[in-house]
């Protein structure tokens, strides 16, 4: 395992040290909790939204925490939920008075830990109110299973309900965006190379030379099915039409796209992998009214990349093009 | 079972637990992400420090104190689930400084419906409550019987047993194992193996073993 | 060699095209070349920056055309200087009459085709200046010798040139304030993993399971010297030092720093570096102004990191602070 | 020489380039970045599609055109200074149809000029110019000295040779290998190594070899 730590232990904690470091003029950290907050929060009025889950996917969520996106994001153990006490922290930073909504990646451990938290915040008096992101594809859904995991498409929830709640909308208004976002997300993702959790010291799988993983989280575990390395078009283009197949997209309709690199991805390959996806769409009469090509929901040190397609209507253009200012995503204010 | 006799019990399974971590990690690593067996050895470790080292003389109070710490300590799944069957037993013993084997099925059935109600699981899903609801169900069983303390508890924890084999037999639809679909089957569950790990400890605890 | 790319052959020209599909809102590509240029430059009246180098760097250059840092960006072929007719073009499309600056990175082969480039440009009636950028102190300097190479340190003249010209500043004052920024700017860097120049198929060197390399460029060439992996506190500690002293920095200056990732390396781990990298400074009363974690020059899927350290005035300060809108860097318009 | 004569010569050129590309772009590897040789055979491949298929009469616009086909497709350090030489001496022949050998030691005057204009080197550098400067001079000498053309030739040959040999024993001071500093030592440097092979092909296709 070779990794720029300085022990397994702190991983964390420096990483949390290092980012409000980076960046106090967007976001500082409670003292004595790993929750991340607005430097200048809460803001009186404005609904709070706090995120967060395992550590190991920077920027996510801390990245994320400023004008126009997230109030609070609460950090775990790298891949593991944070726990309620934490999360409840980051409410109460978070609460400016107009209520709560928390950004819930899909994953039992997360669920259960949040909506705990949810419940000591409403016994205090505060709104509380939540969404659960499960924009995974690669994972099959029916109402008996777990349903699909959270990913990358997490991020653009971040966006828009933030941008929907700087915007001045109430609990309620905020909560239906995110859940317009939610209905209307879907990603699927690929490695190149595993990852190693530090404290486990080994890859969680392993790859042959020429071997890639199909289907993958974003904890390190096995994906799907594993296949040859095929060019980079094929690869994008296996990703996104099964994005696209179940959002079942039609021509005429418009889109943003998120293809997000995994941790190790360079971004010469993320733009190939771009071009790839936006070649595929344009075939099908897709139009894409943005695109973000980035790191943004990793896995580590993990190689490789995720896709992502959001179906748009008017509503979320507008907030999608809100300004933010966050250290990892900031656009025009 | 006063005080000192929960506190054993307690320190039993925090024993238990973390001569199991390793084999627990194991069984997590196959279907979910390998962290089951450490993070019940943390939160049983906080519990010793933080509840057993000074503790309350109301068995309502301990119970409850050991469920919030293993909320805020564990993480993932079994955090907010094991946390909750403490914190629900917490309540229904609250006041009290004394529990008897006649109590054990309600404290059981409370902390199964805290596990139920938080985690939206039912039997057959392969999770904790495979080891749980069986067991239950051969306490009441025993105890509708007249067993005597020690073989009730010998056969919820027979039943239990029972439950963790059985879970190799299906497939996983609620956490992490269910992202696995048919992979998860042949792989015992690791919250299943736990629960099992615990009610042993009761038995031993009672049997003065 | 295992990457997301379609053929060797293609890789500059897909990413490029990725790029633009990406960003349209920000840039375009001058069809026919390898010229990254502004959406809708040239900018009448307004001083034109070009800069670019051999690809292999992303999200350099092209990632920094837009508001407020460069006007066109030029692309060679992996890590080779373009040739003068492409950097002509980019001269062309940057020009907005008010004469082209040249941000060139100080290789022998960049600095001679980007010079042809200008005397072609000069010859046509456009006014044009350079400057070359050598911030990297693991290389020593010497007039007797090509002196030291240009590596991340190039990032921030972009953007404080880029911020004075957009800001309306003449080519003479443009020119006087990036040669300020590289008079006060110093790097270093390491890797943690070597890359792979997808024509070359392997490696440019190889090192240990617990080895890294101290003192690299951004060319995949081996660095200064090898090293044990240590703790990222000591890495970035001597990696500081380095920078400090060559700087000859003094308490109660203030300094704006790059933590730039290599290609490969999750923000985790910059942030930690960060951390670091904020603790030597300000125990030694260096006052941290501004920070950028991120990758920004990078060396294709290198695993390392470089840290770079600009001494400010109040004239960088505020140019640093002026708004950009591009792919790969964007702050408050 | 005539216009079919530096065809000739400038297919020579392209063809020993080719066959030495993986050669110089070893010796690059050693002290550079390794792309020497392919980016030569590259720009000559692109001198004979573009400037050798359809050749001007005018000697002085074929070189002319030489330099800007390496300048454009070359690249690197190379690019601009074996264009920059080639320009140099197209400039230097503008309106001839016919050139002779004592033409010669006032274009690798100017070519010489033109890449230390351009690259700001001078002998004992470690770079081409310790290839070419010696080979100028040595050719100075021989035709002083009265030899016949190919003899003359020759001693440029021999002494280009000794260049590349003395390259072997410096410190690189210009060039990408400079970052190795003394590291450079014992590696003969791959622009002299080439410049050597133009000279020598010059010299044998006068000897219609
Ligand atoms: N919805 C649920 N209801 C009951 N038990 C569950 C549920 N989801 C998961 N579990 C139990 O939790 C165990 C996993 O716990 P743990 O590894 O600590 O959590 P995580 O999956 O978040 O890493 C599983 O083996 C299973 O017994
Ligand atoms: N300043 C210079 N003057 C003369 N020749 C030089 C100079 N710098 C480099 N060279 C020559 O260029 C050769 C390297 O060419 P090449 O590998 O094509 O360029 P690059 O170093 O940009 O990859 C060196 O071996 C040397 O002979
Ligand atoms: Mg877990
Ligand atoms: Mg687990
Ligand atoms: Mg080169
Ligand atoms: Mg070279």
């Amino acid at each position: 395992m070779k990794k720029l730590i300085n022990a397994v232990e702190s991983v964390v904690d420096d990483m949390l040290d290092g980012l409000v470091a980076a960046y106090p003029q967007y976001v500082r950290r409670i003292p004595g909790t790993n929750v991340i907050t607005r430097a200048g929060g809460p803001t009186p009025g404005k609904v709070g939204l706090v995120s967060g889950g395992g550590s190991g996917h920077e920027p996510a969520h801390g990245g994320f925490v400023g004008y126009g996106m997230l109030d609070s994001a609460v950090a775990g153990a790298v891949f593991t939920s944070p726990t309620p006490d934490q999360v409840f922290e980051g409410i109460k930073a978070a609460n400016g008075g107009a209520g709560v909504l928390l950004i819930i990646k899909n994953y039992t451990g997360d669920v259960m830990n949040f909506e705990m938290a949810g419940e000591m915040a409403q016994a205090e008096g505060i709104e509380v109110a939540s969404v659960v992101v499960n924009d995974d594809v690669a994972v099959e859904n029916s109402t008996w299973t777990t349903g699909r995991r959270g990913i990358a498409g997490t991020v653009l929830v971040h966006k828009i309900a933030g941008a929907k709640a700087q915007a001045g909308g109430t609990l309620q208004e905020v909560k239906a965006v995110a859940e317009k976002v939610i209905a209307n997300v879907r990603s699927m993702g690929m490695a190149l190379t595993p990852c190693t959790v530090p404290a486990a010291g080994k890859p969680g799988f392993e790859l042959g030379e020429n071997e890639v993983e199909i289907g993958i989280g974003i904890h390190g575990e096995p994906g799907t099915h594993r296949e040859p390395l095929r060019p980079a078009k094929e690869i994008a283009e296996h990703l996104t039409q099964k994005v696209v197949d179940d959002l079942q997209l039609k021509a005429g309709e418009e889109v943003a796209v998120l293809i997000n690199g995994m941790g190790a991805t360079p971004l010469m390959e993320l733009f190939i992998v771009n071009k790839a996806v936006h070649d595929f769409l344009k075939a099908r009469g897709i139009k894409i009214y943005r695109t973000i090509v980035g790191e943004f929901m990793t896995s580590l040190e993990m190689a490789g990349c995720s896709v992502t397609v959001l179906r748009l209507d008017d509503e979320l253009k507008e907030l999608l093009d809100y300004p933010a200012e966050t250290p990892a995503f900031r656009q025009g204010r | 079972m006063d005080v000192n006799g929960l506190v054993q019990l307690l320190n039993n399974i925090a024993k238990v637990l973390h001569e199991q971590a390793d084999f627990l990690s194991e069984l997590d690593n196959a279907i979910g992400d390998g962290d089951h067996g450490h993070n019940m050895d943390k939160g049983f470790k906080a519990v010793q420090e933080r509840v057993l080292s000074n503790p309350d003389p109301d068995l309502g109070k301990i119970l409850q104190k050991v469920g919030m710490t293993l909320i805020s300590t564990v993480g993932g799944a079994a955090g907010p689930l094991y946390g909750t069957a403490f914190l629900r037993m917490g309540s229904q013993l609250a006041g009290k400084q004394e529990v008897t084997l006649q109590d054990l099925p309600k404290l059981m059935e409370v902390a199964i419906a805290g596990i139920q109600q938080r985690g939206k699981a039912v039997r057959g899903e392969k999770t904790m409550l495979d080891a749980l609801i069986p067991a239950k169900e051969a306490l009441d069983a025993a105890l509708a019987a007249g067993k005597p303390a020690v073989e009730a508890l010998s056969d919820a924890v027979a039943a239990a047993a029972e439950g963790v084999e059985y879970t190799k037999t299906i497939k996983a639809t609620k956490g992490r194992a269910s992202y696995l679909g048919e992979r998860s089957i042949g792989h015992q569950d690791p919250g299943a193996t736990s629960s099992y790990f615990m009610i042993r400890a009761l038995r031993d605890t009672v049997a003065g073993a």
